[in-house]
C-alpha cells in the first residue's frame, strides 16, 4: 500500500488546523466551517478506503494466506533518535536504538478506529455549522477558532491510533489532552468552563505521568518503543529497516515469562509497567478514581463532547490497552487490576448517572460507565479455556468484545450526545428540569435519541446489543461474579437512559415561554443525528469477529449476520431482561410526572445524596489538592524558599554589614589607639607565629 | 670580673636610663619631660662611651642633646603655656599603656633572654676616627658612601618640607 | 585570525558598539541592533550550515574551526576558539534571542546607554560560546555578567536596586568559586613536565588530573557556574533578580546566561573531570533534584508572573543540570536540548510578560483576568509558551524532556541492577513529576491571566501587538516549534560531540546491558 | 658580676616600652614626640649594644645608630614643624582634639 | 673606591636631576615663569620617563657599592611603573597645584614629590638594610609635609600629624626588629643575612620579622598596621592621597617583595608565609568590611586600597616569578584604575568641592565621561573583564596558586570571596552615579581642566589596554622568568 493516503489522513486535518488558526480571522466565519467541514469529509473518504483496503483487498500485506490479519506499518520516520544503533564493524545495524518513530501502523483495531474517528469527526464538524450559531444563523464568535480546534483534535487523535510506537503514542495522547483543554475551555470567559478545562488536562497529565514512567520501565528492559516489537506479532512492513530484528521477539517475551525483570513490592516489574501504563489510560478514559475531569468536562460545547468526550479521546484508554494487549496477557495480575477498575467504575458511574440533573452529565457518566464495559471485557479477556457453565470460549472473545462496544458506543453516544446538543441548543440549558415533554416539538431529535437510548440499553437489534452481549459473555467466560455485576450494570444502565428519555420527553408538557417555541434544528444539526441513529440500528451487525481479534485470527465468518449466529443465548436473553425490567422501572416513574422519584428520593436520602454529589470525590480531590498540596506542600516551599533560603543568602548580606559595624570602632580616630593596635597586632602576630613555628 | 668602678658607673648608667624614661613618660609638666628625655639621651649617650664608642657618643651629645632638646624645648615654649600641668590620665588610657608596654616588655624581654643570656663583651680595639671616616666614605662591603649621599637628599627633603610647613600661608 | 569564522561572533559585536557609539539617534541605533543581530543570526546559520556539511563529508575532530592565537604566551593563555554541536546550538539560540530582544526592547528609554550594554553582554556570551580556552571562556563569562548590574539597576522595576546587586553578587560568588577551580585546573592540565595548557581538549586529552584534585576541583567548577543555572539552592537571584529586569534584559538572561551555567557545568566539569564527576555526581543530583521539584512547587503560589517563571526557570534549568549529571549520552543530548528549548521558551515568557507589563503595569495576576479578548496576540502567544514550557510535543519542551527522561531513567536503571543505588532512579521518577507540577502552575496563570472575565475594566483600553512586538514573539515561537517538530536534526547535531572518550571514566563502573 | 649584653638590653628595653607606654597615654603631641625620640633612641642601643657584643669586628651596628640619630632629627624637626602648624591651626596641641576623623 | 658606580643607579641619578632642575626653575626663575613651573615639571619628569623606558630596560642587573644597591630589568622595570604614576599624579596635580591656595608652595609641592620618589627606588634598590631605611624614610618624611598642604583645610593638618606620628612610630618598631635582624646575622646586607639566618627559626627571628613586617605593613597599610590610612587619605588633598595609594603603596610592595625574598627567603616556608597568610586574610577583608559603609569617596577608596594591598600581597606570597610578574603587573594595573578614580574624584574637588558618595548621584546625567571614567576605574578594581584590573587579579591568583600547597588553595578561597564585598562597594558608587537619580543631581554639569583630562585620558587608556593587549604582562614576566628578582 502506498503511504500517500496514510499522510494524507494525518496531513490535511493538520493542515486545516494551521490554515484556520493562523489565518482564521481573515476568513468569514461560515467559511472557515465550510473548510472544516469538507476537509474532514476527504478525510472521511480516505480512511474509509484506508480501512476497507485493509479489511477487505486481501492484499498480503493486510492478511496472511491463512486468513490472519496483519499488522502493516505503511511509514515509519524516526522523528528522534534517543540511543544511536550499534553498528557492527560491517556497517550492519546490530541493535536498533531507542528512537521515537512517527508512523503509520495500520492492523484490525486501528483501521476501525480511522473509521470510528472520522466518521464522528465528519458528523460532528457538520453538526457544529449549525449548532455555533446562534437562533439567527449566525455563527458565534470564535467559529474558526473552533474549527481550528476541532481539526486539530481529529489529527491529533488519528495520530495517536495510528501509532506505530508507544512514545508515538504518548505524543498524540497529550495533544488530545491539549486540544482536549482547548476546547473544554472554549467558552474561556466562563470562569465554569476555564476551571473544568484546566481540570481535565491536570488530572489527565497526572495519569499521563504513570505512563511515562511505565514506558520508560518498558521500554527500558524490552529496548524498543515499537507496537510490532513489543506485542510480537509477525509485520510485514514496506521497508525491512523497520522489521522486528531478529530475536527481539523472543527476548521480549522471555522478559515478561521468565521474570527476568526483578521484583518490586511483590510484583514484577513488567506488571508495574504495564499498570502504569494502565494508569494513562485511567486518566484519558477517566476510570475511577481520574474520573473527576470527565463531567466537569461538560462546559465545552456539546459537539465537542460528543466528539471528544464521548466517541474517540475518552476511549483511547481501552485503545492503549488493547493495543499492548499481548503484553497484558503475559501478566495477568495486570489484566486483573484492569478488571476491578473497570467494574467498580461501571458501577460508580451508573449509580451517579441515576441522580443527575444536567443531561449533558448523565451522559457523562453514562460514558464513563460504558468505557468501563470495555476495560472490564479487556480484563477478563483469556486465552483459549472453559468457562464456568463448562463452556468453549472463543480465544479472545472479551477483545473483540471490546473494541466492538468501543466501536458502537462510539455512534449511539455520539448520537445522543448530539442529541443532546439539539436539545440544549433549543432549550438554552443543560438541565432536564427545564424540558420536560419536548417529543412534540422536536420529533427528529426525539426519535433519534430513543433509537440511541434503545441502543445503550442493549435491546435487540440495536448496536448495542450485540456488543453488550459479547461483553458479558466474555465475563461469563472468565467470573461468574463479574459477569452478575456487569448485568446488573446493564440494568442500571437502561435505567438511567431511559430515566433521561422519559424526562426530557415525557413527564409533564412543556411550558413554552413567549414566542420561543422549541423546535428541530436546521439539517446539519439533525442529518448527523439521523446518520448516526441510522448507525446505531445497523451496526451490531458488523462481524467483528472477523475484522479484529487480539491476534489477527478470526473467531467468527464473515456475514452480516454472524453475530446472531455467534450469540451466547443464554447471556442474551438474561442480559435482555434485565435492560427491558430497568427500561420498564424508568418508564413507570418517570413517564407522567408523578411522587414516586420524590418519594423514593426521600426513601432514601442518603443513597441520593451521594449519589447525586457524584460521592464526594470531587470534594476529596479539591481537598488534597487545595488544602494540602497547595496550602500544606508549595506554600511551605515557597516561605521556605523567600525566608530560609534566600533569608540566608541575604543573611551573609546582613552579617557582612553588621560585622562592619560591629568593627568600625577599631577606626576611632585616635592615634593612640592606632599604635596600640599596631603594636598589639605586631606582637600577637609574632607570638602566635612562634607558638606554631617553634 | 669587672672593676667595682665600672660596675657602678654601669649601674648608675642603667639606672638613669630606666628612671628617666620613666618620668620622661609620665611626668605631667611637659617641659620636664623634656628635660627627663635630655637626661636619658645623656644616659645612652654614656652607655656609647662605657662601650667603646666614643665617636657615636659624642654625636649622640651633639646631635640628640645638643639639637633635638633644643628643639624640642623651644617648641614646647612656643605650644605651651610654661607651668601648665597636663590632666590627669583616664585609667582606660593608663590600662592600655600599660597593656602594650608589659606586653612589648615580655615578649621582647623574652626573645632577648632566650637569645642572648650571658653574652659577655668581648674585647674590641677602639675605633680610631680616621677609620670611621673612611667607611663612611667608602664604596667596599661595610661602607656607607651610598648612605651618606642618600641621607643627605633626605634631609634636604626635610628641610623643604618642614619650611613648607611651619610657613605661615 | 580573520579567516576563521568564529572570531566574526566576537567581531560584529564589538562592531555593534562602535556603531552604537557613533549612532545619534534612536533609528539609527535601532537600525545598528536589527542589522548587527540579523548579521549574528545569519553567521550563526551558515555556521550550522558549514558545520554540517564538514561532518557529512566526514570531519571527525572534536571540534571544528578550531584556532588559537597566543596571547598571553608566558602563562599559556591563547585565544583558542573552536566549536562543536553543541556550541553551534548555543550560537544560534543567542543569535535568536538577541534578535528577539532587540526588538523587544524597541520603545526603551535611554537607549544607545541600553544596547550599548546589551551587546556587551551578548559579546561576552558569544565569546564563551566560542572559547575553548578556559582562560578566555571564564572572561567572556564574567564579561557577561557584569552588565547585568546596570541593565537591571537602571531599567529595571520594582525593588531593582536590591535585585541587581544580589544577582551580581551570588553570581560573582559563584564565579569565585569558579576561579579557583579553572586556575586549580590549569596547574593540573599536565603530567609533570609537560606544558600546562588552559585549552579544554589538551587537558581532556591528557587527563592529568588526579582523582583527589578532581574531587577538590569538581565541586567548584560545579557550583561556579551553578549559581548561574540557578541550582539550588543558590538559585534565589534568579526570582528577584528576573522579576527587576527589564524585558529583553531578562529574555537574555534566562534564554542565555543561565545557559552558559549548564554548558560550562558540562564543558568545564564533566568534560574534564569525569571521574570526580562520577564519584560526586549523587551530592549534585540531590540538588539539581530537589530543583526541579522544588521550583516547579514554588511556582505554584507565586503571584507575579515574572516570579513565576523565575521558578519555572529554575525548575527547568535544575532539569539541565540534573541530566548533565546523569553521565548519559541520551540524557545529556536532552540536557542541551532542554537548554535550547528552555532558552526560546523562556524568552518568550519574558518578552510577554515585559509586554503586558508595558500595557497593564502591573504584573500580579490577581489583578489582571480576561486578557485573551483584550491582547488576543500576545495571549495566544503566550498560551504557546506555555505549552512548550510545560511540555507539549509538537513544542521544544517535549522534546528535551522526555530525551532527558529516558536517558536518565536508562541510567538509573543500569546504575540500580548494577548494584550502583537508586539514587538516580528515584530522582528521575521525582524529576518526572515535576511535569504534573509545571502543568498546574502554567494553567493556573493561563487560567487567572488570559481566560475567564476580565478583571479591571480600564484594560479594556490596551492595545494589542506592535509589529514589532509581534515579530518578536513570532520569530521565538517559530524556533520553538522548529525544535519541537523537527528534533532530530537537533539531536543529531549535539549528538556527535558525545564521543566515546568522554565517557572514557565511566566505562569501567558502568554495567553494559543485556 | 660581670656585664653581660642583656644588662645593657634590658634597660633599652624598658626604655623602648616607656617610649610606648608615653606614645599611647600622653595627651601633648610634644609628648608623644618625646616618647617617640625614647624609642628611637633605644634602638640605637640595640644596634650599638649587639655590635659591641656579639660583632666586636665590624661596625655596622654602630654606622646604623650614626644614621638612625640623623634620621631622627630629621623626623623630629618635621614633626615639629607640623605640630607648630597643627598649633596654629586648633589653638592646642592636644592629641585628643585631632581625632575629628573616624570610623 | 670606585666613584664610577654611582653610574649604574642611572634612574636614580636622572630623577635626581629631575628635582634639581625643578629645584632651580622654581628657585631662580623670574616670578612671571613661575606659572610654567607645573608644565615644566611635567614635561621634564615626561621626558625623563620616556628616557628610562628607552634606556634602563635593557640592562642587564648590576651590584653595586658592594651589594648595597643593586639594580636589574625588572627592578628598572618597577621603578618604570612608578615613573608612569608619578607622571600621572603630577599631570593631574596641575589644577591643583595651580589654585590660588597653593600657587605659593607649587614648586616645593614637586620637589617633595620628586624626593619621595627618590626614596622609593632606594626602597626599591636597597640590598642592605641602612639603605633601605634610608629609603623609606625618605619615602615617607616628605609625605607628611605633602598630606599638610592643604592649610586652609583642617582635616589635612589632622592627617599629617597623624600620618607622622605613627610613621614615626612604625619606623622605630621597624627599626627594633632590625636591630634584632642585626643581631642574628651580624650583617644588613641581604645577601648576608639570606646566608646567616639558619633554616631553623629562633623566637628572635620570628620577632624581628614580625616588627619588619609590622614596618613593612605600615606603609603597604596592612591590617592591623592600616589604621592611619582612612584618615590620612581622607584628609590629604586628593593629589597627595593618589599618590600615596598608588606610588607609595606600590613601591613598598615591591620593595618588601625583595627583601622577603633576598633577605628573608630561607625561612618562607618556616616563619612569614604563615605570617602573611594572617596578615593577607585580615587585610582583605577588614579593609573590605570597613570599605562597604563609607560615604566619603577618598575614605572609601582608601579602605579599598587596604584590601587591594592584601591581594599584592599575593604576589608576595607566591614567591615565583609568575607572582613576583603578577604583582608588579598588579601594581601596574592599580595605578592605572586608582588614578583613574582619584582623577575624577579630584576633577569633582576641585570643581565643587564634593568628595560624599551621594553627591555623585545622578552624576552620568550631567558629567558623563567623568562618570564612566569613574565606573572604568571601579570596574577595573573590582576585577571585571575585560578591563585590566580582571587580568591582575587573575594572574595574582594564578602565581600564588603555583605555589602549591593546599594552604594557599583556601587563602585564594578567601581572597575570591572577598572579592564579593569589593564588588559590592565598588557598585555602590556606580549605582550613584548611573541608577540614583530621583533626587536629582548634586553636582552640576562642568568642564574639567586639560591636564585632569589628560591625566584621566591617559589612566583610561591604561585601564582598557592593560589587560587585553597582552604585551605587558608577557615582558613583565618573561623579564622575571628569565632574570628572576636579582
Amino acid at each position: 500500500m502506498e503511504s500517500t493516503m496514510p499522510v494524507l489522513i494525518l496531513a490535511i486535518p493538520l493542515f486545516t488546523f494551521l490554515l484556520l488558526g493562523l489565518l482564521g480571522k481573515f476568513m468569514q466565519r461560515g467559511m472557515a466551517g465550510v473548510i472544516g467541514t469538507s476537509a474532514m469529509g476527504i478525510t472521511l473518504v480516505l480512511s474509509y478506503i484506508t480501512a476497507f483496503t485493509y479489511f477487505f483487498s486481501g492484499n498480503p500485506l493486510f492478511i496472511s494466506a491463512g486468513g490472519d490479519r496483519l499488522q502493516a506499518v505503511i511509514f515509519n520516520t524516526v522523528w528522534l533518535q534517543f540511543t544511536p544503533d550499534q553498528i557492527d564493524a560491517a556497517g550492519q545495524i546490530v541493535k536498533h536504538g531507542l528512537a521515537i518513530k512517527l508512523g503509520f501502523l495500520l492492523d484490525s483495531i486501528s483501521a476501525m478506529m480511522l473509521v470510528v474517528i472520522t466518521t464522528i469527526s465528519f458528523m460532528v464538524h457538520l453538526y457544529s455549522n449549525g449548532y455555533m450559531r446562534d437562533h439567527h444563523g449566525v455563527c458565534e464568535k470564535g467559529f474558526q477558532r473552533f474549527f481550528a480546534y476541532l481539526s486539530l483534535f481529529s489529527f491529533s487523535m488519528l495520530g495517536l491510533v495510528v501509532a506505530t510506537n508507544i512514545f508515538q503514542m504518548y505524543i498524540f495522547w497529550e495533544l488530545v489532552g491539549a486540544s482536549s483543554y482547548l476546547l473544554i475551555g472554549f467558552y474561556y470567559t466562563k470562569p465554569s468552563a476555564v476551571s473544568a478545562s484546566k481540570k481535565a488536562f491536570i488530572v489527565t497529565r497526572f495519569a499521563d505521568l504513570g505512563f511515562l514512567i511505565g514506558i520508560l520501565i518498558l521500554s527500558y528492559y524490552t529496548g524498543t518503543f515499537n507496537f510490532t516489537e513489543l506485542t510480537s506479532v509477525p509485520v510485514e512492513g514496506l521497508n525491512d529497516v523497520y522489521a522486528v530484528s531478529a530475536g527481539t521477539a523472543e527476548h521480549i517475551r522471555s522478559i515478561f515469562a521468565d521474570s527476568k525483570a526483578p521484583l518490586f513490592m511483590g510484583a514484577s516489574v513488567m506488571t508495574w509497567a504495564l499498570v502504569l501504563i494502565f494508569m494513562g489510560g485511567m486518566g484519558k478514559s477517566a476510570m475511577m478514581p481520574l474520573h473527576i475531569w470527565l463531567p466537569d468536562a461538560m462546559e465545552g460545547p456539546t459537539p465537542v463532547s460528543a466528539l471528544i468526550h464521548a466517541a474517540t479521546m475518552v476511549v483511547a484508554g481501552v485503545y492503549l490497552v488493547a493495543r499492548l494487549f499481548p503484553l497484558f496477557l503475559m501478566q495477568t495480575s495486570a489484566l486483573d487490576i484492569v478488571t476491578v477498575v473497570g467494574a467498580v467504575t461501571a458501577l460508580y458511574a451508573a449509580m451517579v448517572a441515576c441522580a443527575q440533573i444536567d443531561i449533558k452529565r448523565v451522559l457523562a457518566f453514562s460514558t464513563i460507565s460504558q468505557i468501563a464495559f470495555m476495560m472490564v471485557s479487556l480484563g477478563v479477556t483469556r486465552i483459549a479455556h472453559t468457562d464456568a457453565l463448562g463452556h468453549e470460549v472463543h480465544e479472545g472473545l472479551g477483545y473483540m468484545a471490546s473494541m466492538f462496544h468501543l466501536f458502537t458506543h462510539a455512534m449511539f453516544k455520539a448520537l445522543l450526545f448530539l442529541g443532546a446538543g439539539a436539545l440544549i441548543h433549543a432549550i438554552g440549558s443543560n438541565d432536564y428540569t427545564a424540558m420536560h415533554g419536548l417529543r412534540k416539538y422536536m420529533p427528529v431529535t426525539h426519535w433519534t435519541f430513543l433509537i440511541g437510548c434503545l441502543a445503550i440499553a442493549g435491546i435487540i437489534p440495536f448496536a448495542g446489543f450485540f456488543s453488550k452481549d459479547e461483553i458479558l459473555t466474555a465475563c461469563f467466560g472468565h467470573s461468574t461474579v463479574w459477569a452478575i455485576w456487569m448485568t446488573l450494570v446493564a440494568g442500571l444502565t437502561a435505567f438511567y437512559m431511559f430515566r433521561l428519555y422519559f424526562l426530557i420527553f415525557w413527564w409533564k408538557e412543556h411550558k413554552v415561554h413567549g414566542e420561543h417555541v422549541p423546535h428541530d434544528q436546521p439539517w446539519t444539526m439533525t442529518l448527523p443525528l439521523i446518520i448516526l441513529a441510522a448507525i446505531s440500528c445497523v451496526a451490531g451487525f458488523v462481524p467483528f469477529g472477523n475484522l479484529v481479534t487480539w491476534n489477527g485470527h478470526p473467531i467468527t465468518g464473515a456475514g452480516f449476520f454472524t453475530n446472531l449466529d455467534n450469540l451466547n443465548w443464554n447471556v442474551a436473553v438474561i442480559s435482555l431482561c434485565v435492560a427491558i425490567i430497568g427500561i420498564l422501572v424508568a418508564m413507570k416513574m418517570y413517564r407522567k410526572e408523578n411522587p414516586l422519584p420524590e418519594k423514593m428520593r426521600s426513601a432514601l436520602p442518603r443513597l441520593w445524596d451521594w449519589c447525586h454529589h457524584r460521592f464526594y470525590w470531587d470534594e476529596l480531590y479539591m481537598f488534597i489538592t487545595h488544602k494540602i498540596i497547595f496550602d500544606r506542600v508549595c506554600k511551605p516551599i515557597a516561605w521556605f524558599d523567600r525566608h530560609v533560603i534566600d533569608g540566608t543568602m541575604d543573611s551573609f548580606a546582613t552579617m557582612t554589614n553588621r560585622l562592619s559595624v560591629a568593627i568600625k570602632g577599631l577606626q576611632s580616630g585616635r592615634i593612640q589607639n592606632y599604635v596600640w593596635v599596631y603594636l598589639l597586632g605586631a606582637l600577637v602576630l609574632a607570638v602566635v607565629t612562634m607558638l606554631c613555628v617553634l | 670580673m669587672e672593676s667595682v668602678g665600672s660596675i657602678i658607673a654601669y649601674v648608675v648608667i642603667a639606672l638613669s636610663i630606666i628612671i628617666f624614661s620613666v618620668l620622661a613618660v609620665t611626668t605631667r609638666k611637659i617641659l620636664r619631660a623634656a628635660t627627663y628625655l635630655l637626661f636619658a639621651l645623656f644616659a645612652t649617650a654614656a652607655i656609647y662611651f662605657s662601650l667603646d664608642y666614643e665617636f657615636l657618643g659624642a654625636v649622640q651629645i651633639a646631635v640628640y642633646a645638643g639639637g633635638i632638646v633644643v628643639l624640642f624645648v623651644f617648641s614646647i615654649l612656643l605650644t605651651s603655656h610654661p607651668g601648665d600641668n597636663s590632666a590627669r590620665l583616664a585609667s582606660k588610657k593608663r590600662v592600655s599603656g600599660l597593656i602594650a608596654a608589659i606586653a612589648m616588655l615580655l615578649v621582647s624581654g623574652y626573645v632577648l633572654i632566650s637569645r642572648c643570656i650571658g653574652v659577655a663583651e668581648p674585647a674590641m680595639q677602639s675605633i680610631d676616627m680616621q677609620k670611621v671616616g673612611a667607611t663612611l666614605m667608602g664604596t667596599g662591603h661595610g661602607e656607607y658612601l651610598l648612605p651618606f649621599e642618600a641621607i643627605s637628599v633626605l634631609l634636604l627633603a626635610c628641610i623643604i618640607g618642614g619650611i613648607v610647613v611651619a610657613r605661615k600661608r | 585570525m580573520f579567516s576563521n569564522i568564529l572570531i566574526y561572533f566576537v567581531l560584529i559585536p564589538l562592531l555593534m558598539l562602535a556603531g552604537l557609539g557613533i549612532s545619534r539617534n534612536v533609528k539609527q541605533i535601532r537600525a545598528v541592533a536589527v542589522v548587527g543581530s540579523t548579521a549574528l543570526i545569519a553567521l550563526s546559520v551558515y555556521l550550522l550550515v558549514d558545520y554540517l556539511g564538514q561532518r557529512a563529508a566526514g570531519n571527525e575532530a572534536e571540534m571544528l574551526y578550531t584556532g588559537s592565537w597566543s596571547w598571553f604566551t608566558p602563562l599559556n593563555i591563547n585565544l583558542s576558539v573552536g566549536v562543536d554541536g553543541i556550541s553551534i546550538a548555543m550560537l544560534i539560540l543567542s543569535s535568536f534571542i538577541l534578535f528577539t530582544g532587540s526588538f523587544a526592547s524597541w520603545k526603551i528609554d535611554q537607549p544607545k546607554e541600553f544596547f550599548l550594554w546589551l551587546i556587551l553582554l551578548s559579546t561576552g556570551v558569544y565569546g564563551f560560546f566560542i572559547s575553548i580556552d578556559i582562560f578566555t571562556m571564564f572572561m567572556f563569562y564574567e564579561v557577561a555578567l557584569i552588565p547585568m548590574y546596570l541593565l537591571i539597576g537602571v531599567w529595571g522595576s520594582g525593588k531593582k536596586n536590591y535585585s541587581a546587586m544580589k544577582l551580581t553578587l551570588m553570581l560573582m560568588g559563584g564565579s569565585a568559586f569558579l576561579m579557583l577551580g579553572l586556575i586549580g585546573i590549569y596547574y593540573h592540565s599536565a603530567p609533570a613536565g609537560q606544558p600546562l595548557t588552559w585549552n579544554l581538549l589538551e587537558i581532556a586529552h591528557n587527563n592529568a588530573i588526579s582523582t583527589g584534585w578532581q574531587h577538590f576541583l569538581f565541586p567548584m567548577t560545579f557550583v561556579g557556574f551553578g549559581v548561574l543555572g540557578a541550582m539550588f539552592p543558590f538559585h534565589t537571584w534568579s526570582p528577584d533578580g528576573h522579576a527587576s529586569a527589564p524585558t529583553a534584559v531578562s529574555m537574555l538572561h534566562a534564554g542565555v546566561l543561565m545557559k552558559l551555567g549548564g554548558y560550562g557545568c558540562f564543558r568545564v566539569s564533566m568534560y574534564l573531570m569525569p571521574e570526580a564527576a562520577n564519584d560526586l555526581a549523587w551530592i549534585f543530583l540531590i540538588l539539581t533534584g530537589i530543583s526541579v521539584v522544588y521550583g516547579a512547587f514554588s511556582a505554584c503560589v507565586q503571584t507575579d508572573l515574572k516570579y513565576i517563571n523565575a521558578y519555572s526557570s529554575v525548575s527547568h534549568c535544575g532539569l539541565v543540570l540534573f541530566a548533565i549529571l546523569m553521565i548519559n549520552t541520551t540524557a545529556m543530548t536532552g540536557a542541551i536540548m532542554q537548554m535550547l528549548s528552555h532558552g526560546l521558551m523562556t524568552a518568550l515568557f519574558f518578552a510577554l510578560i515585559g509586554m503586558i507589563y508595558g500595557r497593564t503595569h502591573t504584573r500580579d495576576i490577581h489583578e489582571m483576568g480576561g486578557m485573551m479578548q483584550i491582547l488576543p496576540y500576545l495571549s495566544v502567544c503566550y498560551v504557546i509558551a506555555g505549552f512548550a514550557s510545560l511540555g507539549l510535543p509538537g513544542l521544544s519542551g517535549f522534546v528535551a524532556e522526555m530525551t532527558i527522561f529516558v536517558g536518565s531513567f536508562e541510567q538509573g536503571m543500569i546504575d540500580y541492577l548494577g548494584g550502583a543505588g537508586s539514587l538516580r532512579l528515584v530522582f528521575t521518577i521525582i524529576a518526572c513529576c515535576s511535569i504534573v507540577i509545571t502543568a498546574v502552575y502554567i494553567l493556573r496563570v493561563v487560567g487567572k491571566l488570559l481566560l475567564g472575565p476580565v478583571h479591571d475594566d480600564h484594560h479594556r483600553q490596551l492595545t494589542d501587538a506592535t509589529w514589532w512586538e509581534r515579530l518578536s514573539t513570532a520569530t521565538l515561537i517559530i524556533c520553538v516549534a522548529a525544535i519541537g517538530c523537527f528534533p532530530n536534526f537537533f539531536e543529531q547535531l549535539i549528538r556527535f560531540t558525545f564521543n566515546p572518550e568522554f565517557f572514557r571514566a565511566l566505562a569501567a563502573n558502568v554495567p553494559v546491558l543485556n | 658580676m660581670e656585664k653581660t649584653m642583656l644588662c645593657y638590653l634590658i634597660p633599652s628595653l624598658i626604655m623602648f616600652c616607656c617610649g610606648v607606654y608615653g606614645f599611647i597615654t600622653r595627651k601633648n603631641m610634644i609628648a608623644i614626640l618625646i616618647s617617640l625620640e625614647l624609642m628611637l633612641n633605644s634602638v640605637d642601643i640595640n644596634f650599638v649594644v649587639f655590635n659591641r657584643f656579639l660583632f666586636p669586628g665590624s661596625m655596622e651596628g654602630m654606622f646604623f645608630t650614626l644614621f638612625a640619630i640623623a634620621i631622627a632629627a630629621a623626623e623630629t624637626a618635621l614633626a615639629i614643624a607640623i605640630i607648630i602648624n597643627v598649633f596654629r591651626s586648633v589653638k592646642n596641641v592636644d592629641v585628643e582634639e585631632v581625632s575629628k576623623m573616624k570610623f | 673606591m670606585d666613584y664610577s658606580q654611582f653610574l649604574a643607579m642611572k634612574q636614580e641619578i636622572g630623577l635626581l636631576i629631575v628635582f634639581l632642575l625643578v629645584f632651580l626653575y622654581d628657585t631662580f626663575m623670574p616670578k612671571k615663569a613661575l606659572n610654567g613651573t607645573s608644565v615644566f615639571t611635567c614635561v621634564v619628569f615626561a621626558i625623563y620617563t620616556a628616557l628610562c623606558f628607552c634606556c634602563c630596560m635593557t640592562d642587564t642587573w648590576a651590584t653595586t657599592f658592594s651589594g648595597m644597591y643593586a639594580t636589574s630589568p625588572a627592578i628598572a622595570a618597577i621603578k618604570n611603573i612608578l615613573n608612569v604614576g608619578a607622571l600621572i599624579v603630577l599631570i593631574q596635580s596641575c589644577k591643583w597645584a595651580n589654585s590660588d591656595e597653593q600657587v605659593v608652595r607649587r614648586g616645593e609641592f614637586y620637589e617633595l614629590l620628586l624626593a619621595t620618589l627618590f626614596g622609593m627606588y632606594l626602597m626599591i634598590s636597597a640590598r642592605h638594610f641602612l639603605l633601605f631605611v634610608i629609603g623609606l624614610e625618605s619615602a615617607s618624611l616628605p609625605l607628611a609635609a605633602m598630606v599638610a598642604f592643604n592649610k586652609n583645610r583642617y582635616e589635612s593638618h589632622e592627617a599629617s600629624i597623624k600620618y607622622l606620628l605613627t610613621a614615626v612610630f612604625s619606623s622605630a618598631v621597624f627599626m627594633m626588629g632590625l636591630s634584632f635582624v642585626y643581631a642574628l646575622a651580624g650583617s644588613l646586607y641581604y645577601t648576608d643575612i639570606y646566608c646567616a639566618i639558619s633554616t631553623q627559626p629562633s623566637a628572635m627571628l620570628v620577632l624581628a620579622l614580625a616588627f619588619v613586617l609590622a614596618g613593612m605593613g605600615f606603609k603597604l597599610s596592612l591590617v592591623p598596621f592600616h589604621l592611619w590610612t582612612a584618615d590620612v587619605y581622607q584628609g590629604a588633598p586628593t593629589v597627595v592621597t593618589s599618590y600615596l595609594s598608588v606610588i607609595s603603596k606600590g613601591s613598598a610592595a615591591f620593595a618588601l617583595l625583595v627583601m622577603m625574598v633576598q633577605a628573608f627567603g630561607l625561612v618562607y616556608s618556616q616563619v612569614w608565609e604563615w605570617m602573611l597568610y594572617a596578615l593577607i586574610i585580615l587585610t582583605i577583608t577588614v579593609g573590605n568590611l570597613f570599605a562597604m559603609r563609607q560615604r566619603n569617596m577618598k575614605r572609601f577608596l582608601a579602605f579599598s586600597s587596604v584590601s587591594q594591598a592584601g591581594y599584592i600581597m599575593l604576589g608576595i606570597i607566591a614567591m615565583n616569578a609568575t607572582g613576583m610578574a603578577s604583582l608588579m603587573y598588579y601594581i601596574l594595573v592599580y595605578v592605572f584604575s586608582n588614578l583613574a578614580a582619584f582623577g575624577v574624584i579630584s576633577a569633582i574637588e576641585n570643581n565643587c568641592g564634593k568628595v560624599d558618595m551621594d553627591d555623585y548621584n545622578g552624576l552620568y546625567r550631567t558629567n558623563p565621561r567623568l562618570s564612566v571614567a569613574m565606573m572604568l576605574a571601579m570596574f577595573s578594581l573590582a576585577g571585571i573583564p575585560p578591563f585590566a584590573g580582571f587580568f591582575s587579579k587573575f594572574f595574582i591568583f594564578t602565581g600564588a596558586i603555583q605555589q602549591g600547597s593546599t594552604a594557599i588553595y583556601v587563602l585564594v578561597l578567601i581572597a575570591l570571596i572577598n572579592t564579593i564585598i569589593s564588588l559590592y562597594y565598588y557598585l555602590l558608587v556606580v549605582k550613584a552615579m548611573f541608577i540614583n537619580t530621583e533626587n536629582g543631581c548634586v553636582i552640576a554639569p562642568f568642564k574639567s581642566a586639560c591636564s585632569e583630562r589628560l591625566g584621566l585620558w591617559i589612566s583610561v587608556a591604561g585601564i582598557l589596554l592593560l589587560g587585553i593587549v597582552s604585551c605587558f604582562y608577557n615582558s613583565l614576566l618573561e623579564l622575571c622568568q628569565t632574570y628572576g628578582i636579582f
